[in-house]
This record gives structure tokens, sequence and C-alpha cells, in this order.
């Protein structure tokens, strides 16, 4: 039995000296199928639907920032939480989106990192992975600097602007604060990923 | 794809379900590796009955490699699996301290419960000892709370600290373990006691 | 007649069969300090409620009315002798008697039991699991602090063994 | 001989398995095989991103996938130039011929969104050298 065991170990440490096995960790759902995934429009948020979700305080959204700290601390989407492009993928974005029933919404200056983040999170089988369209730049142009320009408003531009006006009110409120206190403020809803189980804690 | 508990969510019920499942597997392994009985379990130290070695080494190698080539094939991934974090005294001088416990006691938590759930006496004493000793740690918590929380280094992993990659890491560690399991062999031989094994 | 006990190897491998299926169900290793030390917690919270919330220790086992029993390391750990049981049913071991040396008596092994249980858990609670939680499902996992605690544990229990051979043979 | 296969029979039929599985995973190309990480650090500092104003002295023999939505005809840039809609960028025939060719694949997008995302999913399936153009009107946008 020994010898059994031990060849049978033997040769699986063989296996897992030779090829290059953990760390190793590719994208799970077939190609064809992510292509569909991420081409899909439904990925996309408009930068109008972001400021109602936050409007309404949806709890089941969460915002992902991508930008660099600085840049978060300086002026951010309020509620959303900051982990840079860089540490997006090198760490495991898992502890961002285990939880499958809350939506998460990337977004960064433009439309580059968040849309490698959101084929990232889906190819790692995360379903709940989504994109402001337009990014930050798309969100001041259209929420902060809106201005209705028109003659006869309708019921439904009405509300569209209400929404504009409300978020832009929120982002300014604690952009507006001095830097020590809304550097504060962000932190303090700075995500903190779920901590594993385990041990004999 | 593994963890379950990540992948589907576990509600309260199915998870402490879970828990005890596998703690009966736990506790039949346990037994009927023959770790309900002190006297076989310190054979260790005085190298009349190895078995703990050969059970301990082949379950972690056995682990260690099913794990990893899980999450080679995808169905199971490593960086949901918890990694102890190390805090270089506390791992320290808590093993000293459980190196002493164990030769006293002949027991360690896990054998010792099993022990007990077959009727050994000194097993249920042992763990009489243990609930001590955990109250008696949660009492002097603010003294020793330096030791405890000192030399945090985070839940790093071995192959890091030598910059090779776990495969080959891996691949030590069992080229040692089949010497080892070869040298306690022939130990068993050289301080053989016939008359505590036949007993066992 | 009492049956043999299985082959080490073999158990080995249904032992690391048990823990590869605890990490890929719940993504964790297998422990028995803890579960141990969840009780003691059960415990005190309920003959003294007002004590466990003052100990920097205890509170946080109790906060937002967490029940302490109820956890997966106190589950695991009543697993633990249901499955020992099992197994001394089917290989025929279950009967009550104090293992030990013939050269010592039952006062003595019992004393050394409770003191060896008291440091133990001691111990482990200070290095955040024992032989099965630190040692055993850190070195799968490849945790450094699994490698030193088993290197701890099993080389300074090969130093006392020397002071105590007289209890065991 | 026989012996030792009697012997050793269930250890090599189980490490048989093992050997089987990780080789099917090793060698499927449908999937993905290269990890993920290491295969997005490109993207990390932006040197995935070409512009257009200096796309013809950094990029030689390049090939231009153009895909949509509004293509575009521009001059100046040397190399091959073809249009594939984004969809069915990986069909078996235009994916290998994105995967057969040699030098800087230019990934080229009236909406940088779909340039990025096929940038992902190129680079996953192991392709190195794939770039986005990245042209001053996007910027503005």
């Amino acid at each position: 039995m020994r010898k059994k065991v031990s060849l049978f170990l033997f040769l699986c440490g063989l296996l897992l000296a030779i090829l290059p096995l953990t760390g190793h960790r590719s994208f799970k759902i077939r190609p064809d199928n992510l292509v569909n995934q991420v081409l899909d429009p439904q990925v996309n948020y408009s930068v109008d639907e972001v400021a109602k979700l936050i409007v309404n305080g949806d709890s089941a959204i969460r915002l992902i920032d991508l930008r660099p700290r600085n840049e978060f601390i300086k002026a951010g989407i309020p509620g959303s939480i900051n982990v840079p492009y860089e540490q997006f993928i090198s760490e495991d974005p898992d502890i961002y989106l285990n939880d499958s029933k809350i939506k998460v919404i990337l977004y960064g200056n433009d439309d580059f990192n968040s849309n490698y983040a959101l084929v990232y999170c889906r190819g790692l089988g995360h379903d709940n992975a989504f994109v402001m369209d337009g990014g930050l730049n798309e969100w001041t142009r259209t929420i902060m600097e809106s201005r209705f320009t028109g003659s006869r408003i309708s019921a439904r531009e009405n509300a569209l602007f209400e929404i504009r006006a409300r978020a832009s009110r929120i982002f300014n409120e604690i952009n507006a604060l001095p830097d020590s206190l809304r550097a504060v403020r962000l932190t303090a809803s700075r995500f903190s990923a779920r901590k594993l189980d385990g041990g004999c804690e | 794809m593994g963890p379950l508990t990540s992948a589907f969510a576990f509600s309260e019920w199915l998870n402490l379900l879970t828990a005890f499942m596998i703690g009966i597997g736990f506790g039949f392994a346990l037994e009927q590796a023959g770790f309900s009985s002190s006297r076989k379990l310190v054979g260790m130290f005085y190298g009349y009955d190895t078995t703990v070695l050969k059970v301990f080494f082949t379950a972690a190698i056995f682990a260690l490699v099913g794990s990893q080539i899980l999450n080679y094939i995808g169905l199971l991934n490593l960086n949901q699996v918890y990694v102890n974090e190390f805090y270089v005294y506390a791992s320290i001088i808590g093993g000293v301290i459980m190196g002493g416990g164990f030769i006293m006691g002949g027991y360690c938590p896990g054998t010792g419960l099993c022990a007990m759930s077959i009727g050994k006496v000194d097993a249920a004493v042992f763990i009489a000892g243990g609930l001590a000793g955990a109250f008696l740690f949660a009492e002097t918590f603010p003294m020793i709370q330096g030791i405890a929380d000192s030399g945090y280094r985070g839940a790093v992993r071995i192959n890091e600290i030598f910059g090779i990659s776990p495969g080959l890491f891996s691949f030590l560690l069992i080229t040692a373990a089949i010497v080892m399991f070869w040298l306690a062999e022939k130990a068993e031989v050289r301080f053989a006691r016939p008359e505590i094994t036949n007993e066992l | 007649m009492k049956k043999k006990y299985m082959n080490p190897y073999l158990a080995g491998i249904l032992l690391g069969t048990v823990l590869l299926l605890s990490m890929y169900i719940s993504g964790r290793g297998l422990g028995a300090s803890g579960g141990i030390k969840y009780c003691v917690v059960a415990i005190t919270g309920a003959i003294d409620r007002s004590h466990t919330e003052d100990s920097p220790y205890y509170s946080k086992y109790f906060e937002n009315g967490e029940k302490p029993f109820r956890n997966w390391l106190s589950f695991e750990i009543f697993g633990v002798i249901a499955g020992g049981f099992i197994s001394g049913v089917v290989s025929k071991r279950n009967r009550f008697r104090i293992e030990k040396s013939p050269r010592i008596t039952n006062t003595k092994r019992l004393f050394y039991a409770f003191t060896g249980g008291l440091l133990f858990v001691y111990g482990a609670q200070l290095a955040r699991g024992c032989t099965s939680g630190a040692a055993l499902s850190g070195m799968a996992v490849l945790s450094v602090a699994g490698f030193v605690t088993m290197i701890a544990i099993f080389g300074s229990a090969y130093i006392f063994a020397w002071f105590f051979r007289k209890n065991w043979i | 001989m026989i012996r030792l296969i009697k012997k050793y029979g269930l250890v090599m039929l189980v490490f048989g398995l093992v050997l089987a599985a990780v080789l099917f995973r090793a060698f499927s190309w449908s999937g993905f095989r290269y990890d993920a990480s290491e295969w997005a650090e490109a993207s990390k500092d932006g040197h995935n991103i070409v512009y257009f104003a200096d796309k013809e002295k950094t990029v030689e023999n390049s090939l231009t996938v153009d895909m949509g939505p509004a293509y575009s005809t521009f001059d100046g840039s040397s190399g091959k130039h073809i249009r594939i809609s984004p969809d069915s960028i990986l069909a078996r025939d235009n994916f290998n011929l994105i995967r057969k060719h040699k030098g800087p694949v230019i990934l080229k997008s009236s909406d940088p969104a779909i340039a990025a995302r096929v940038w992902m999913i190129i680079s996953q399936k192991g392709i190195k050298n794939v770039f986005i153009l990245r042209d001053s009107a996007d910027l503005q946008k």
C-alpha cells in the first residue's frame, strides 16, 4: 500500500511540477458565448439610468470606480467604491462580484478600462457585471451640465431633468466638501472585500 | 464552480448541514485511521507507531494535489479557498505549547473528540481540559493580545517565499513525504514495541 | 471482536478526500479547536451575559445578536463526534475505558490528559488553529502558517517526549 | 510484468483519469486557456492603444480590423484593411486571419466600448500584438 500511494502521489506531483498549474486562471465561459454576452446592449447602463438608481438609493447595485485613487478623491459619484483598474485586474475580482444578486456597474473616465473590466468579469463567469456607458466624462456632460433648452417640456422630460438635477445635487454635495472631509466621506463608503471564512477563528 | 458556497450562496441551515456532514466524514476518517487511541498517536514520538505521520501527510498531500488539479481543470477556484493567516510569533509559541499539550494529553482536539465519542474516558477529560484552556485563553486574552497579534504577515503561501510555482513546491513536498514514509516504516521496525502495538 | 484499524495510507486518502470536499464545498479547511472555543463562548455567554459583552475577546462573538452555536465550526465538531461514534459502531470499538500505559495510575493519566487538553487548546487559540485547523488544512493550501505550526507542534513534541516517556512506554 | 500490472493497475487507472482530465483541459483549444490576469496586463498602462496621429510611423505591416458600426475609410496607413462585424470576430475564418497575421493587429471601431471589449476577448485567446486605434474623434466623445 505504501508503494502504491507513494507512486500515485509521486506521479501527480510530477504532473503538477511539469505543467504550470496553479495561479493559472483563465476565462471560464465559452468564447462565442462571451462575445454574445458583451455585445448585448443590456450590459450597458446609461448615465441617466445610473442617476436614477442613485437618486432612488437602490441597494441592489454597486458602483465601482476604476480610476486611480487620487482622481477618485477629487471627485467621485456618490456611493461608489474605488478599485483602480490595475488593482482590479491583479486582484481577484471575485471578491467584488461574488454576490450574484447585486449588480456591479463599472465606470472609468472614458470607455476603455470599464469595458476591459466588463469583459474580464463576464469572462470569469460573473453575469452581474455591467458598465456605465461613456464613463465619468459622459456623466459630467449629461448629468452635471444638463440644461433644458426646448420651449415646452413634456412630463417625461420633466422627470428626467428632475432626476438629473437631484443626482447632480448629491454629487456636488459630496464633492464640494473640504478635501479632508471628502476623503473621509469617500473612504467610508470604500468597499471592504468579503473576507473568506475559514480557519479556527 | 467551486467552492460551492460562493457559487450558490448557501442558506444558513444548508451551510450548517454541510458542516455537520463534513464533520461526520472527518470523525469517521480519524477513527478508522486509529487516531482515537492516544498510545497510537504518541507512538509517533517514540517511533513504535508512525501512523500519525503517514495519515497526516497522505491526507494533506492528497488534498493539496487534488485541489490544484481541480483548480487547473476549472472546477475549483483556489483564490476563494481560505488560506490561514500567518502571525509569526503566535504560530511558533502556540505550536510549542500545543506540542507540550500533545505529549502530555496524548490527543489533539480533533482526535480527542473522536476518541471521546467511542468512550475513551481520558479523551473526555482531555476535552474538558480543552474547554478550560479555551476559557483561560479568553480570560487572559488582554494580557497576551500583544503576542497573539504581533508579527502579522498576511495569508502568505509557502511557494511564494521560495519563489517557485506551487506545483514545483508540491512535487518537492511529495518527494520529501515519500522519503519520510520509507524512514517511518524503518523506524517502526527499529523501535518496535510489540507489547504496546499488540494491545491497540 | 473489534476490527483492525484501516491501512494508514488508505485512511490518509480518506481523510484527504474529506478535506478536499470541505475545500470544494465550503472553501475552507477542517478545524477542531475553533469548535471547542465556540462551545466555551456559548456556555460563558449563557452563564454571564454581561461579562461576555464587556470582554474584548468574547464580545466579537456576540455582535449583532449572533449565536455562537450556530456556526460552521461548532456544527463540524458535533459531526466529528457523530462520525467517530459511527466508525466505532462499524468497527466494534465503542466501550468505556481509560487508555494508558500499565505503569501509571488512572489518576495520573487523567491529570495529564486534563493538563494536556488545557495546554493544547490554549496554544491552538494563540496559533489560530490546531493540528487540523492550522497544520493539516494549512498545508493543503500551502500556507506558511500551516507549515510553521506543523513544525512547531511536532518538533517541540519530539523534544518534550523525552521528559514524558515514563507516561507512555 | 503481469504481476506488476495487477499490483499497480488501479493506481495507473486513477492516475490515467487525472492525466486525461488535465490533458483535455490543456489542449481544449475552443476555450480560453491563458492566465486571465497575465493576458490583461497590456491594458493596464495603455500600451495597447495606438493613436491615429502616429499610427503610420509606429505600425508597419499591420492588419486593421474595422468593426464599425460606422465604417470609416481613412488613408495614410500601411497594411491591410478588413471589415469584420464584432459579433463574428471569433468565426473561424475571421479569427484565423487575425491569428495568422504576422505583425500588429489594429482594432478600429467608431464605438470605443466595442473596441475595448473585443480587444480583451482576443487577448485572452492568447494573441499578443493587438492594439486599439484611438483617434481624436473618440477622445472628444
